[in-house]
């Protein structure tokens, strides 16, 4: 029941043992330094998400979504965005958060329930999580075909040019709404690029329980390009979003990616998959961890040393401190204000249901104060 | 003025409101050169492109979805959901998420997105297509809901529904579609969420929307030959309704009637009585009744006019509230 | 924009002309006796359908839904199904009805107004019309799945099994339910066809609204065979959809069939097709016709003659005939009747709204009787 | 009997109509080896195989689709929507399709279908994962929507649905899975659709389902030492509404305050809210009063307990009927 994975049909620029290789058609062509961003970048993020998780075991989250694992596909396709590109995120894209700027204290809030969704979408080019599988997709597409309109697709200067760039799950491909997703993007050309991190489990669905086959091979029904790309290799990941986003912004289409990951932690910290998959699974997936990978690499060619890695070490303890403390004192939401976010023009009849309630909390006060 | 039927009078609309901001766009399935299967935007293809008047694939919930996106992108989507039976495969893109993005972004992120559908019976159609889906999306938090009665109310609620910078739902109910009406272009229109005493009375208020309006204001007629003199409300905002208007009449009649095409169980008429029991206790002389259609789904069409609140039962109502 | 047609993606087996061709993975096996069988379930719907047109120009139905131009589709399909097959149509498949049995004044009933759907589906194996695009496909999996629990697919006597065979059309596959019901099917392998009649329009919006590659090429994406057929071409429609059927029933999975045809009437009888259509696209696929092209080849074997042709007239006639006389004394629908339809058991509530309303209706007799 | 989890009720429950029946069969995400993500089907899988208790791919408008399919087959389907706020992608199927077979086939395809799920806030849970959609259903003709409120209704309420030959929409309060009571798995239940009072009192009904069971009859402990005698009625079925002993109670109390989690526009409290006012408008000291969720989104759980009707604000609300 497993999709077949034959090792052409991926593409892979950096060995699990840290040694690049070549592909046919794709090619990375960052320098050595962005390498080491990425490697910045994806330690960062995994310290960050070791912190949600640690903060969820304290009682300060209610929930944590863990991205281990997951850190190469997020950082490399990241990395690919440009300046008018822009980012729908699922709910589990916290390195990509932080690569598009979210203060990490802004991704805590919502899970320790002190507030919605509280960063700034279009500022940061980042839209909001969305938490209801596929949602985001179809939001995607109308952004895209917002550009389309806005005449930022197509221009003979590609830096006049942007895409959007969506993230879900693999079992999210199974959402008729991501299926319409596909459909639109393909009817209306529209700059898209599904990125699906395939991290092979939905829960405790295994992949195979979505389809039968590669997910990369969904696109082919649509008729548009699907890629399999190496989602524990930040270079290949890389070179193939910015392969489609390039496309996407010269008005060539949407593209599908499928980055071949794997969810080390649990699904979230209420999951516990020791109950669903098998040690060895994971054990496997070690192995070809993105991080060390990357770190390897870096470290053979010389283009990192020890006092760059003490300096990330020490970036990462700082991150963490100023989560553990930034997250007790986000600031308390308060009940009347969410009157007034109910609506750009609050109608009376919100208005009186406010006044009501808040007359009714000041009883208590009141009672307080007299008693 | 002019006389417009309503489904000019839509398009009318619509055609200001697309000439007035070219962010405002129209999608929705067979709406280009068709003009939507009612016509209502016929030839607006034509006047600007299909850019801005887009068929869309037959995918409600990428109609909607993808409006959502556009309105992230600083456009004020129309859309058109081609007969409101056929919205709930959008119904998750409209509840989950164009009604709450406002307020999940912390009031970053308004969502200036028009929901247009025909609605409601009377037109003899088969199954899904007379339909009054209005308490659902009523229910919803983060949603206005709105219906006009008649072409001036058309012309004009369309703009203001397009120019809201919150998501609208807007029934427009079919059965009226080709009754005309005088349409004042110029004179400045009613607020948006507020009701109107289309006609005066004393003894008993209906409220009603859409398409009973005309039905409620004829029973007005024939109650007055009976000596009974009705108030009738077009209450045109379904969320927020307008409680003062509301209030106001039923308490100064001390009866009310409330009269809606969707089945009775936890229709907007049961909204509309809790609030008129709580709003008037002192003055209601008999309880607040509603005349609705049955609940069991949509008859076939040789039993809607008995399916459908008509002369007879909301006179019987009427009596009924009379006698208490 | 138009998906490209090449002639070698087309499974044909009889050219519009009326002569046999080969194709070198379906061959028809049924006899000339099939074939003409074939002519006179086609007459007869085409007859069906003409005269449910003239019924509603004469305000005798609210609606009608014409099938002009796909009788060769539904009829070289609906002779492959078995008899223990199960058929989920959509709205427009008057001419499988009268295949499976469905009386002709039961199809006319639910646009007369007079009835919800008057046909027992359970014993004609024929479910209800839907109208809600794309719904029925996943009934059709669902059924399908149950199938396969009851123990009727995969045996290895054939006369053992059985399967689902799904009508739906070209807009429909932009649906999410659509879709979803491909990921299901090929999840569990469930024996269903999915037969998609491609007859180039959604109302006024041209196939390529939806799909910008060969809709057959759709399944593909889900892993599962999508095969394209000359929808106008009975003998082939028999012989890609046995094919499928078996392969189904066989426990082989699912098979996507785009059967490419051409809608020639209007979408229903409310629309106006030369609004958004050309004349001369109608005449090019007029020289296609499924009758004509059978009718041909049939005379020119011989298999049939000028006798076979006038009783076809005839029978032709009387079912007009009755269609005429008995749409009108079709049973008009009671009011009370909706309230016991509602649920299996009816509850107290609605058992007190039918009584309240009996009441109030007896009222208005009373009245009549004292006036 | 035995004292058991509401959480564990259902599974026995389940684990006997699995037994009943070979035709009762479960599907829905992660519902197979890890048991649902609140553990519901925890073992049934094991006990009765990958053919009865199927894991669905992840789509809620496939699961339900599936099902009815699974029904006109013959097979009785009880479908896990994994928590309530996601069953919206799943609506269309649930009003169009599922509602309406039996009608639609004049009484001839009978939907024995249940859809699960867990419903309603208190568990300091992310957007999507606290809301009370029940409104939505119960306005849906076709469909019979209940709820335990605890372990021994939710033992014999969800066999009773599955039981039943009409679609059940079943909610099942989340907050409440891990509270333990006595569960008795002999003596016969109450039938599905009737109400319960929970406990008897004269000065007002308090009338709630569901989550809010336990935190009316705190507020009933409350009220009486403050000399207050509060009857609190546990109303199971919230479509078909069990009238007989909701206007009893209240026509005996004279005072009534509906309590709910979902928002107060066009929710369940307004169907109860306009019965009540005419089922016992002679007997009314005062207006039907509705505490419930406000009407905006569901908010961060930080403000939950603000936002979820709790004793003060039930108390408060007695205490203004009493004032009349
Ligand atoms: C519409 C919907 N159904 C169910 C859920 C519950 N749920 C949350 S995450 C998840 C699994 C998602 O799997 P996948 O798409 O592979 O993403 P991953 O979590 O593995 O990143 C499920 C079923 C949901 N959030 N939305
Ligand atoms: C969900 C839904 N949306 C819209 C409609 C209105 N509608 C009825 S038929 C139709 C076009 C269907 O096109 P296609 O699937 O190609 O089938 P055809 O009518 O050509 O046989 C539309 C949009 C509907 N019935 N259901
Ligand atoms: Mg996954
Ligand atoms: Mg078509």
């Amino acid at each position: 029941m497993t999709p077949d994975t034959t090792e052409d049909e991926i593409v892979q620029l950096l060995t699990p043992a840290g040694e690049r290789t070549a592909n046919a058609d794709f090619a990375f062509t960052g320098t050595d330094e962005d390498v080491a961003g990425y490697l910045r970048d994806m330690v960062l993020a995994r310290r960050l998400d070791t912190e949600g998780t640690a903060l969820q075991r304290k009682g300060e989250l209610g929930l944590w979504c863990p991205l281990l694992g997951q850190e190469g596909a997020q950082v490399g396709s990241a990395a690919a965005v440009g300046p008018l590109d822009f980012v729908f995120p699922s709910y589990r894209e916290h390195a990509v958060a932080l690569k598009m700027g979210v203060d990490p204290l802004a991704l805590l809030a919502p899970f320790r329930g002190t507030s919605m969704i509280d960063w700034d979408p279009r500022r940061l080019r980042f839209h909001l999580y969305s938490f209801v599988i596929g949602t985001q997709t179809l939001h995607a597409v109308g952004y895209a075909m917002g550009m389309q309109r806005d005449g930022v697709v197509g221009n003979p200067d590609p830096a006049d040019n942007g895409a959007t760039l969506v993230y879900f799950g693999d079992g999210a491909t199974s959402q008729g709404d991501v299926n319409e997703a596909f459909v639109f993007a393909a009817s209306y050309q529209a700059p898209v690029v599904f990125f699906c991190q395939n991290n092979q489990w939905a829960i405790s669905e295994p992949i195979a329980r979505q389809s039968r086959i590669p997910l990369y091979r969904r696109a082919d029904g649509y008729g548009f390009p699907g890629v399999r790309v190496d989602g524990n290799d930040p270079l290949a990941v890389h070179a193939v979003t910015s392969w489609a986003l390039e496309r996407a912004r010269s008005g060539k289409g949407p593209t599908f990616i499928e980055a071949f990951t794997y969810r080390m932690g649990a699904h979230t910290t209420s999951d516990d998959p020791t109950k669903y998959r098998l040690e060895a699974e994971l054990a496997e997936w070690r192995a070809k961890d993105p991080i060390e990978r990357t770190k390897a690499y870096l470290l053979d060619r010389g283009a990192i040393d020890q006092p760059f890695l003490d300096d990330l070490q020490a970036e990462s303890d700082a991150l963490a401190e100023r989560m553990r403390t930034g997250c007790l004192t986000l600031p308390p939401p308060e009940l009347p204000d969410m009157w007034s976010r109910a609506f750009a023009a609050t109608p009376q009849y919100l208005a009186t249901q406010r006044a009501a309630y808040v007359a009714y909390a000041d009883s208590f006060l009141d009672a307080e104060v007299a008693g | 003025m002019t006389a417009f039927t309503m489904a000019k009078a839509l398009n009318a609309g619509l055609r200001r409101s697309l000439e007035a901001d070219p962010k405002v766009l129209l999608a929705g399935e067979d709406i280009g050169r068709l003009g939507g299967v009612f016509r209502i935007t016929e030839g607006l293809q034509e006047e600007f492109g299909t850019d801005r008047v887009v068929d869309s694939p037959l995918a409600e919930s990428g109609i909607v979805g993808t409006a959502i996106g556009l309105a992230l992108r600083g456009y004020r989507p129309v859309v058109e959901i081609q007969f409101e039976g056929f919205v709930f495969p959008a119904f998750d893109q409209i509840v989950s998420q164009l009604s709450r993005m406002f307020f999940r972004s912390h009031g970053r992120l308004p969502m200036p997105v028009v929901v247009r559908m025909p609605a409601g019976g009377g037109v003899g159609a088969i199954e899904h297509h007379s339909e009054s889906p209005e308490a659902y999306f009523a229910h919803t938090p983060g949603l206005k809901v709105v219906t006009p009665s008649n072409p001036l109310d058309a012309y004009w609620m369309i703009q203001q529904s397009i120019a809201s910078d919150d998501p609208v739902i807007f029934f427009e109910p079919k059965r009226r579609y080709h009754e005309k009406g005088e349409v004042d272009l110029v004179a400045p229109p009613l607020p948006l969420h507020r009701a109107r005493v289309v006609k005066p009375g004393r003894d008993a208020t209906l409220l009603t929307y859409g398409g009973q309006v005309r039905t409620c204001l004829e029973a007005a007629v024939a109650a007055a030959e009976e000596g009974k003199d009705l108030e009738v409300v077009d209450l045109r905002s379904l969320s927020p309704l307008d409680d003062a208007t509301v209030l106001e009449s039923v308490a100064r009649t001390g009866r009310a009637v409330v009269v809606h095409e969707a089945s009775r169980n936890a229709g907007l008429g049961a909204e509309i009585a809790a609030r008129v029991q709580e709003g008037c206790f002192f003055s209601l002389h008999a309880p607040v009744l509603r005349v609705t259609g049955y609940d069991f789904p949509y008859p076939p069409s040789k039993l809607e006019s008995e399916f459908l609140p008509d002369l007879d039962r909301i006179l019987d109502a009427v009596d009924r509230t009379l006698a208490y």
